[in-house]
């Protein structure tokens, strides 16, 4: 079997779970590496789980949350977007490639986006090849 | 009130003195006895209307108001406030008194269309003149009917801690949405957003939940309705049954699935389907061996519980007084066999919508597979997972809606649940060509044209003409239609075709109608005080309507519909006081009303 | 912390689990991990005998923490919560695993699948550990109620709470109530008239002893939350304080500007109206071209700005049949004009709708069907040798004819489009928008009225576009809603809120600007922040942004969060298999 | 002293990849180490004893009482002293930012091991290599064979080898924090825990730092110290210059920001943060005011290295403990 | 130059015995259920479209509303009542009017007064060719035949070999129909034989025996005039021919007896909304059929020269039939269809031709 990468993706429950599960009801077919934890506002997603996620050997990290200005707690998401630039600034400097962290906004009804942004990610993740950072980390212990 | 009133009213639109209709002679006997009246016009004898001829008349007599009255008196409307305009008179003076705006449309409605003519001659509101005193209410509510509309107005007011009685006719509520396979335009699986709801109805502590019953008698007044309902034979006790399957397994009858539709078998003792609310298994009385002649009773030998299922169980009469009545009977799909030249009942693929949503939902007889209908070892039609798959699927839209021979209303969801199995065709089989042919597309709510426009870029073939006929050519069905905008006609070669049946009112309508003291408008649905200010009460006081029985809606409209039903029996609560019917006012207290509200108006001019 | 006495519930949903997923061998592999106790799979663990499986077992086994992995939590979690309630647990105990809508509807690949199952059960099962017993709260309900707008679903919604004897505040922009009701002169399907339905609703909402008008006032930002708000609002220069327990948001609608489409060349053709000036036409009487003539011509044309990418995707839903009435209203004023309509497809849906369509064929009106895509109608003036004013080009689909249509008077009915105070109102009261500007209900078939945001209601045309009884159904929705929790007395509030560690908490305050809801707010004396759990939504933005650690976001710290990625990315199963 | 008859405390101070500064700061007790002399024996501590490996190799196992261990693990060499301590001591402290979540030394892990070796034995300006020769662990010379400790790859805290007591933090520890330890484990007093940080409170460092702070913080622009003039009162991340106090547990006294500096995290993390760095990098962006990408994207330029601002004591101790 | 849309064509339609032209919802269904229809020749929809647009050109261009053959299942599916069955008999009034270069037609269709006057005129012209004829019944029969002879020559030539040629003109000059050369040949054959057969009509939902009875109309009229006109019927002594005649004659008048008895019962979609020239053509025909039989028994029996007003009563109904009802009435509808029913073949082979179809 080809290589199949594992992405963990944090995805807000209002849109973007939402639009995950619109997927699902729809029976859009997309790429089964994305593993999906619920977090009730993208703005809770700190850059201490999306390492976390790299550490424990998240080959991607995709962070979807509500459209700017849709946000269910008004603003979250934008928290959550400054957060991504800085955080995508510091793995460029740890050696990762900043395309392994990525911040989509997906709505509740974008069922369909969901599933084609999991497809899309899941291949741009596939070129980039295994993250070594499980492998790396684990030499020393 | 003087002169300067002095008000002509013109009748409109009744060519014909039909026995059927409102007595206009008499009416127009009536208005003459009212002091602001000047004039009467009909219509006859305005053969040509001029505008010029009518402005002179206005001016010559002095009149100030016009009245327009008659079964569509709006028709009228432009032409006379051009009318007043020319002859200078304020445009604002024409007042429409509409028999139907307030439920006048027979004969025996003469006195209610006096009173509505009289209260647009005095110029007031018919609503505010015909109010009925109020009356102290019991609290408790009688929800008829267990779909959507019952489920959401009985939880509506059970969460204001008050009582309902939730009366359904089948063994489970959940109605016919229950019965679908996913909901348009977000393509939420109906099960899945329904199920929460009826277990919440099961599980709730204000909601008398009661099943497998009838409504058979109501009398009393509104605030004090004395319910007789008839609990009928479940045969199996709903306090002690675990749902545990053994008594259906082992039953040796068969019988038609009616939760699906028809289009599969289940056993005499079953449960409707597995979400069902109560989860408990009931036993078809007109299919059970035992039932028909004493012998068998398997069921109750294999059932672990003991004195669970009793076969010999009766019929039993419940009586319950209740403040309000919510009626929410919904509807029945249109029966396609009616429509001989598609070939429902005589070619096997050809099947109704509904059918299909049994055919593709996950729960359903092939869990979910498409395949085509196969005869059983009985010669029984059914739908079967071993059956093999089509290839091209056709939908047509509009089956007994918008057609003068059936139905001329027009169904209001067909349009967006074809559109929805269109898409579920793609899905389920991408390979499959998928036609849809339709007259217009009604895609009105919210979503519903950015849903068109998706399944139109899914590659469903979309057809403005309505398919007029299916012919069998070997195991193929060919349909001929001409398709109106690509200018051509089509004679299509499909596996199956998917006739989307419109919606109907329920047979036993007139009867409860009858019952309840509602009238029942020309198409058969239920009516409602006043179509556009007051769409859930009805003229009985404490009655309202909700849902598909008041005519045809989608799910969003249904539900705020009960809900807004609920927000009327939950205002009385909150008052303890309820209106009575606005039918038992007499013409002489509305007019009485009517002059007196003229009055204080005039007052605060 | 006690022990974790962890019960795993595999759900088949029938064949909708079962079919992709290999649920018996998930549950069976489930069962070797330390912790779990019981590892159950089960057809319907939503129904009836699937809840007292779990509620058995939590009895029998002592379970102190139960996963069900079935659909979404969005559909079941409420369900099972009960069922833990009822087996003596507390619901939050529980954590469900999505392996339905995110799983076996989304993949073909069985073996995948199931890997991806079980890995988000071991997700599922490392976060429940981690997740502590929350106790529900309740605040009394404010039995008034604010209702901003005072047009049809303003109205309907103050007089139907009034008239229970419940006190309303109706808060209107402009000077007069009726919203865009009062413009127009007749209803559809029936055609009687919208003055004398409307003047007698606002005449008693003036009088009403129970409702309290403030017209000319707009509100300021909403703050509190259900049962219990409170805005100020801003009438002149007066500026009052207000406290209610439920909002009703009936802010409705404006109409499409027809000027950007230049095919219909509104604003440089004087006699191309819309249809809301039109309206104005019909009430005053007096249909004329702008040269004061009686048209010979006139054109409907039908969905402008609607079902239209370029303006409005969605449909207007009231165009169709107010043009229909329109056809109707001129052929009573004009009996010998020619009347035409194009449209694109005739939305006659409603309770005499198609009767009305039918009736209007019958008098002599020439329907014609256009593209909305390819080729819009195009009106140009007429040149002299006419003797009409303006001539429109049409690509009719039903003949499939271009032709051209002559015209005196053109009406352009023009889509309804979200209010543009439409951004602020929802910033004030704290309910969301789509993209088009419309509010966005709870759930768009079973909660139509309510929002996100308890206590919050839409009705109306602010949540999409409507007609009058539509927009009464929902207006009275909303009421019943209200006079249900008013009846109730009291509200639940959210659990999952947000707490701080005041022996953590160095007071850097950090978190307090980041609350959208104001909840946080500093304590002089201890030097720590402070939530107000009741304003608290959950949303967890100042758990991620306190750099001390000492805010916690209920059910969803950062312990669980990291045991679930843990758990997620676990490679214990799998190195067992192989 | 009344408790002459029990016997005196034997302690040691081990001291690996560091600067040194925590051995000075063992002598910054002042006069009070007469105190510490006179309840314990020194056995070991490199830089002031005489006292070579094989002597504590020799000792018995849980011979030492207490072991100050300050620095990294940089190499075989003190891997190897570490484990030796561990088993010949009762209470092994972490002592210092280094030996505690890896310290400056830790910033190596910017760099590979080949990185390292390269620029310093290749590239440096003023190293004269021609020959490219690297040191080796063993070289055979005519007088036997001479071995060097590897050097290893990562830089990593004292716990990553060993089971560690109890960690003291700081860059240096507070010498004042030593003491009261000290004085403490002398008097058997109730010990914390084991692996408790000790010489720290549980709150982070703005609980104890004096500047105005108000909810305010919202930053258009942000500072390297050396940037602005400080108004020496307000809350340094008003200001817009990074200050790692909030994500840093308190107990050295604010020494930095009293002298005007902000904090750079040396005490390491508050008692529930996984990765202060990660904490702290949410904190700053969540201040940035700015919803717009590319202004986002223009204010986080200014923070020129990330990593070396918010990992700065802590790098080898984060989840990202090196580049990859 | 796009057509402009003309609400006033219907108005004129109305007088051709239109009723409901805008009911129509354009489902198509007429034109899917009509077995007549094929790609190209899309009718009645079309028709009803292009009348309710008031698009003369295409109208008049159109030969579809011949090749319909009013069966009525059209009109019983129609969702909407409106009637296409009848409204493309309207428009088949209407165009013998357009192809009618003398507007008789249409002022017949539009003015019963005139047609009347017309038909007073007729009777008047007979009586007094009679009254000339000083009533001797030789002389009479012979000017009978001869009238015969010169009126078929008349009416052909003068009127409707010159209709047809404008409706050629119309159907397929000005619509640009480019036919290959061999399709005009190939189609005569169609014409004839369908012509005679009409053959079309068989397709028809209504079944065979109503074209039965059609056929054996047109077989039984066409060798009435055969026997009349050219075997001189009334003059003959030949026995085959007499009885040929008496054959024919009775099968005209006993099928339009027939279906003057279904046009009074209405109970059929075809027979449910009789317009006065449908009317008028039925019961002419019977005379005609029936006078000829009644002339020609009393001939036989000897006694047509007491009874000579019934010949003069044939020869006025001949008369009337032949000058008014045959190039301006319903009549002409069975020529047009036939040519129609031939542009047609050629439209056929012209959009083959181009590969549309």
């Amino acid at each position: 079997m080809s290589y199949q990468p594992k992405i963990v993706s944090f995805l807000c429950n209002w849109c973007s779970y939402t639009g995950a599960d619109l997927a699902g009801t729809s029976r859009m077919k997309y790429a089964p590496n994305v593993r999906i934890i619920r977090v009730m506002c993208s703005g809770r997603i700190e850059p201490t789980f999306v390492l976390k996620a790299f550490r424990e050997g998240a080959d991607g990290v995709l962070i979807c949350g509500c459209h700017p200005g849709d946000c269910h707690y008004h603003e979250g998401n934008y928290k959550c977007l400054r957060r991504y630039y800085l955080l995508q600034k510091y793995i460029q400097q740890m050696g990762l490639k900043k395309e392994r962290l990525r911040l989509e906004w997906i709505s509740a009804s974008e069922g369909k986006q969901f599933a084609e942004l999991a497809d899309e990610y899941t291949e741009s993740i596939k070129e980039l090849g295994p993250c070594k950072v499980k492998e790396v980390m684990e030499v020393l212990t | 009130m003087g002169e300067n009133l002095l008000t002509a009213v013109y009748f409109c639109g009744i060519s014909n003195e039909h026995a059927e209709i409102i007595d206009i002679a008499e009416v127009a006997a009536y208005t003459k006895t009212i002091s602001l009246v000047g004039e009467i016009w009909h219509q006859k004898d305005f053969p040509v209307i001029d505008p010029d001829e009518v402005a002179a008349k206005i001016r010559g007599d002095g009149i100030k108001r016009i009245v327009i009255t008659g079964y569509q008196p709006g028709m009228f409307k432009s032409f006379f406030t051009k009318a007043m305009v020319q002859a200078g008179n304020d445009p604002g003076d024409v007042f429409l008194a509409c028999f139907g705006e307030f439920g006048a449309y027979k004969r025996a409605d003469t006195e209610r269309a006096k009173a509505i003519l009289a209260c647009a001659i005095y110029g007031v509101s018919f609503e505010e003149a015909a109010s009925p005193e109020e009356v102290d209410t019991s609290l408790d509510t009688l929800v008829i009917g267990g779909g959507i509309a019952g489920i959401q107005a009985s939880l509506e007011i059970a969460n204001g801690n008050q009582k309902v009685y939730l009366v359904e006719r089948t063994g489970t509520i959940g109605g016919h949405m229950a019965m679908f396979d996913k909901t348009f335009p977000t393509l939420d699986c109906a099960a899945c957003i329904l199920t929460p709801k009826m277990v919440e109805v099961g599980q709730h502590p204000n909601i008398d939940l009661m099943t497998y019953c009838e409504v058979k008698d109501v009398t009393g007044e509104p605030g004090n309705y004395k319910v007789k309902i008839l609990q009928k034979a479940r045969r199996v006790d709903l306090a002690t049954c675990i749902g545990c399957g053994t008594c259906s397994e082992k039953c040796p009858r068969k019988a038609v699935s009616e939760f699906d539709a028809d289009t599969t078998l289940r056993k005499a003792i079953y449960i409707p389907f597995p979400q069902a609310v109560p989860n408990k298994y009931l036993i078809d009385a007109d299919n059970c061996t035992y039932v028909e002649n004493g012998k068998c009773g398997v069921c109750a030998k294999v059932c672990p519980v003991p004195d669970c299922i009793n076969l010999d169980e009766q019929d039993e009469l419940v009586e319950v007084t209740v403040g309000n009545i919510i009626v929410a009977t919904g509807f029945k799909v249109f029966d396609a066999k009616r429509i001989e030249r598609y070939g429902y009942g005589k070619y096997p693929n050809v099947v109704t919508s509904l059918e299909f949503e049994r055919l593709v939902n996950a729960a359903g007889p092939t869990s979910g597979d498409i395949t085509f209908r196969t005869q059983d070892k009985k010669k029984n039609w059914i739908f079967a997972p071993e059956g093999n798959k089509p290839k091209s699927i056709a939908l047509i839209h509009c089956i007994g809606s918008r057609d003068e021979n059936y139905h001329k209303y027009c169904s209001k969801v067909c349009c967006m649940y074809s559109l929805k199995l269109a898409h579920l065709v793609k899905e389920k089989l991408p390979d499959a060509e998928v036609y849809e042919y339709y007259i217009d597309m009604r895609s009105f709510g919210k979503g519903y044209q950015e849903f068109y426009e998706r399944i139109k870029n899914e590659g469903v073939n979309i057809i403005r003409g309505r398919t007029a006929k299916i012919d069998q050519d070997g195991d193929k069905l060919l349909l001929r239609s001409e398709d109106i905008v690509g200018d051509r006609l089509i004679e299509q070669s499909v596996d199956m075709a998917i006739l989307a049946v419109g919606l109907e009112p329920r047979e036993d309508t007139t009867e409860i109608g009858e019952m309840l003291g509602i009238s029942i408008d020309s198409d058969g649905w239920f009516n409602e005080v006043n179509y556009v200010s007051d769409p859930v009460d009805t003229f009985t006081g404490g009655i309202t309507v909700a849902g598909v029985c008041q005519g045809p809606k989608d799910i969003p409209d249904t539900v705020a519909q009960a809900s807004a039903a609920a927000s009327r029996v939950l205002q009385s609560i909150l008052k303890g006081k309820i209106r009575k019917s606005i039918k038992e006012l007499s013409l002489e207290s509305i007019e009485k009303r009517a002059k007196e509200l003229s009055i204080i108006m005039e007052g605060q001019l | 912390m006690e022990e974790p006495r962890i019960g795993v519930y595999v759900c088949w949903c029938g064949t909708n689990i079962a079919k992709m997923v290999d649920v018996e061998h998930v549950s069976k592999e489930l069962e070797k991990l330390p912790d779990v106790i019981i590892s159950r799979d089960y057809k319907y663990m939503c129904s009836d005998p699937g809840q007292d499986l779990i509620i058995k077992d939590i009895k029998e086994n002592n379970l102190n923490r139960i996963v069900v992995s079935a659909c979404s939590p969005r559909i079941h979690e409420l369900t099972f919560h009960k069922a833990m309630e009822k087996a003596g647990l507390n619901p939050y105990l529980f954590e469900m695993a999505n392996i339905r809508e995110q799983d076996s509807w989304v993949h073909t690949d069985r073996k995948e699948a199931t890997e991806k199952a079980k890995s988000l059960i071991l997700g599922a099962i490392n976060k429940v550990r981690w997740h502590e017993a929350l106790e529900k709260r309740s605040v009394d309900i404010n039995p008034d109620t604010l209702i901003i707008g005072g047009g049809i679903a303003g109205l309907t919604a103050a007089l139907e709470i009034a008239d229970a004897g419940k006190k309303v505040y109706l808060v209107e922009k402009t000077d007069k109530l009726g919203g865009h009701a009062a413009n127009i002169d007749l209803t559809f399907p029936f055609m009687n008239s919208v003055q004398q339905m409307l003047n007698p609703k606002i005449e008693k909402v003036i009088n009403h002893p129970n409702i309290e008008l403030f017209l000319e006032t707009r509100i300021d930002e909403a703050f509190g939350y259900v049962g219990n708000f409170e805005t100020t609002i801003k009438k002149e220069n007066e500026e009052i304080q207000l406290k209610f327990g439920n909002i009703i948001v009936a802010t409705g609608l404006k109409t499409f500007d027809p000027g950007g489409i230049e095919n219909y060349g509104y604003g440089k053709l004087p006699d191309v109206v819309t249809s809301s000036e039109f309206e104005r036409m019909l009430k005053e009487g007096k249909i004329q071209t702008n040269a004061g003539n009686d048209p010979r011509h006139v054109a409907i044309i039908h969905c402008v700005g609607s079902r239209n990418s370029d303006f409005h995707e969605y449909c207007s839903r009231t165009c169709c049949m107010t043009a229909l009435k329109y056809a109707n209203q001129l052929r009573s004023a004009l009996p010998e004009a020619n009347i035409y309509e194009a449209y694109a497809d005739m939305m006659a849906f409603g309770k005499g709708c198609e009767e009305l369509y039918l009736a209007t064929s019958r008098k002599n009106v020439t329907f014609l069907m256009f593209d909305q895509k390819d080729n819009l109608p195009k009106i140009r003036k007429a040149d002299s040798k006419h003797n009409f004013e303006m001539l429109i080009e049409i690509n009719d689909k039903l003949s499939g004819v271009t032709v051209d249509v002559p015209a005196d008077l053109v009406i352009l009915m023009v889509a309804q489009e979200a209010h543009e105070n439409a951004k602020e109102v929802a910033h004030a009261v704290g309910v969301s928008m789509c993209g088009n500007a419309f509010y966005i209900e709870k759930h768009p078939k079973l909660d139509p009225v309510a929002t996100t945001t308890d206590g919050v209601y839409v009705v109306g045309s602010c949540q999409a576009p409507k007609d009058i009884p539509d927009s009464v159904s929902q207006a009275r929705a909303a009421a019943a809603r209200i006079l249900a929790s008013i009846s109730f007395g009291s509200v639940e509030v959210e659990v999952t809120t947000a707490v701080v560690n005041e022996n953590l908490c160095c007071g850097c305050q950090t978190c307090i600007n980041v609350c959208p809801y104001t909840a946080i707010s500093y304590d002089e004396e201890k030097q720590v922040s402070v939530v107000n759990e009741i304003l608290c939504k959950g949303c967890g933005t100042c758990g991620s942004t306190c750099p001390t650690g000492a805010i916690r976001s209920r059910h969803f710290t950062d312990q669980q969060i990291l045991s679930q990625i843990e758990g997620l990315l676990s490679t214990v199963l799998e190195l067992e298999e192989a | 002293m009344g408790k002459e008859e029990k016997p005196k405390l034997k302690l040691a101070i081990y001291w690996a990849a560091a600067c040194g500064g925590c051995c000075v700061s063992v002598l910054d007790v002042h006069e009070k180490l007469l105190d510490v002399i006179a309840v314990a024996d020194l056995v070991f501590w490199p830089i002031a004893i005489d006292i070579k490996y094989k002597d504590v190799e020799k000792m018995p196992d849980g011979y030492i009482d207490v072991t100050l261990f300050n620095g990294a693990i940089r190499n075989s060499e003190n891997e190897y002293m570490a484990r030796l301590l561990r088993l010949k001591t009762k209470i092994l402290v972490a002592y210092g930012s280094c030996a505690h979540i890896g310290g400056i030394p830790g910033l190596a892990n910017f760099s590979t091991r080949e990185e390292i070796f390269k620029r310093v034995y290749e590239e440096s300006e003023s190293t004269v290599n021609p020959d490219k020769i690297r040191p080796q662990t063993e070289v055979e010379v005519e007088e036997g064979k001479l071995d060097l400790p590897e050097f290893f790859n990562d830089v990593m805290p004292l716990d990553e080898v060993v089971c560690v007591d109890y960690y003291l933090p700081g860059c240096p520890p507070q010498s004042e924090r030593f003491f009261e330890v000290f004085t403490a484990i002398v008097n058997g007093l109730d010990l914390p825990p084991k692996k408790s940080v000790v010489g720290v409170t549980d709150k982070s460092q703005c609980d104890d730092c004096e500047r105005k702070k108000t909810d305010n913080k919202l930053v258009k622009r942000f500072y390297r110290p050396h940037e602005i003039e400080d108004d020496g009162e307000t809350c340094f991340l008003e200001q817009g210059v990074i200050c790692l106090g909030p994500a840093t547990r308190s107990g050295c006294g604010v020494r930095c920001i009293k002298g005007n500096a902000p904090c750079r995290g040396c005490y390491g993390p508050p008692p529930d943060v996984a990765d202060p760095g990660a904490k702290m990098m949410s904190a700053i962006a969540t201040m940035i005011d700015a919803n717009d990408p590319e202004e986002i994207e223009e204010i986080i330029e200014q923070i020129d290295d990330p990593g070396g601002t918010f990992y700065r004591y802590s790098l080898p101790s984060a989840i990202l403990r090196r580049t990859i | 130059m796009n057509q402009l849309v003309n609400p006033e064509l219907k108005q004129e339609l109305l007088k051709y015995g239109l009723k409901e032209w805008n009911d129509c919802f354009h489902c198509g269904n007429c034109t899917a259920i009509c077995s007549l229809t094929e790609q190209g020749f899309l009718f009645p929809r079309k028709g009803i479209r292009a009348l309710q647009l008031g698009l003369k050109q295409s109208l008049a261009g159109s030969t579809d509303p011949w090749l319909c053959y009013y069966c009525g299942e059209c009109t019983e599916t129609c969702p909407r009542d409106a009637n296409p069955a009848e409204l493309m008999m309207s428009i088949r009034r209407y165009l013998t009017k357009v192809y009618d270069w003398t507007g008789l037609a249409g002022l017949f269709y539009r003015s019963k007064l005139a047609l009347f006057i017309g038909f007073i005129l007729v009777l008047i012209a007979v009586i007094a060719v009679g009254y000339v004829k000083h009533f001797e019944t030789e002389a009479l029969m012979k000017f009978g035949h001869l009238f015969e002879q010169l009126v078929i020559l008349a009416v052909f030539g003068l009127i409707l070999l010159p209709n047809i040629f404008h409706m050629f003109w119309l159907t397929i000059v000005k619509q640009k129909v480019k036919a290959p050369i061999s399709a005009y040949i190939t189609g005569i054959w169609h014409l004839i034989w369908n012509v005679f057969t009409q053959n079309r009509s068989l397709k028809c939902e209504t079944g065979s025996f109503r074209w039965f009875e059609h056929f054996l109309i047109v077989i039984g009229y066409i060798s009435l005039l055969f026997v009349t006109v050219f075997l001189n019927w009334f003059s003959t002594t030949n026995t085959i021919i007499i009885w040929l005649g008496y054959i024919v004659g009775g099968i005209v008048f006993v099928f339009t007896f027939h279906f003057i008895i279904g046009r009074l019962n209405k109970k059929r979609e075809v027979t449910k909304y009789s317009h006065p020239s449908d009317w008028l053509f039925v019961i002419w025909l019977f005379l005609l059929g029936f006078t000829a039989f009644i002339v020609r028994v009393l001939i036989d029996t000897n006694l047509i020269d007491n009874n000579l007003w019934l010949y003069i009563i044939h020869l006025i109904v001949i008369a009337q039939w032949g000058i008014l009802l045959v190039p301006f009435g319903k009549w002409t509808h069975f020529l047009y269809r036939s040519f129609a029913i031939y542009f047609a073949y050629l439209k056929k082979s012209a959009l083959k031709r181009q590969g549309a179809i």
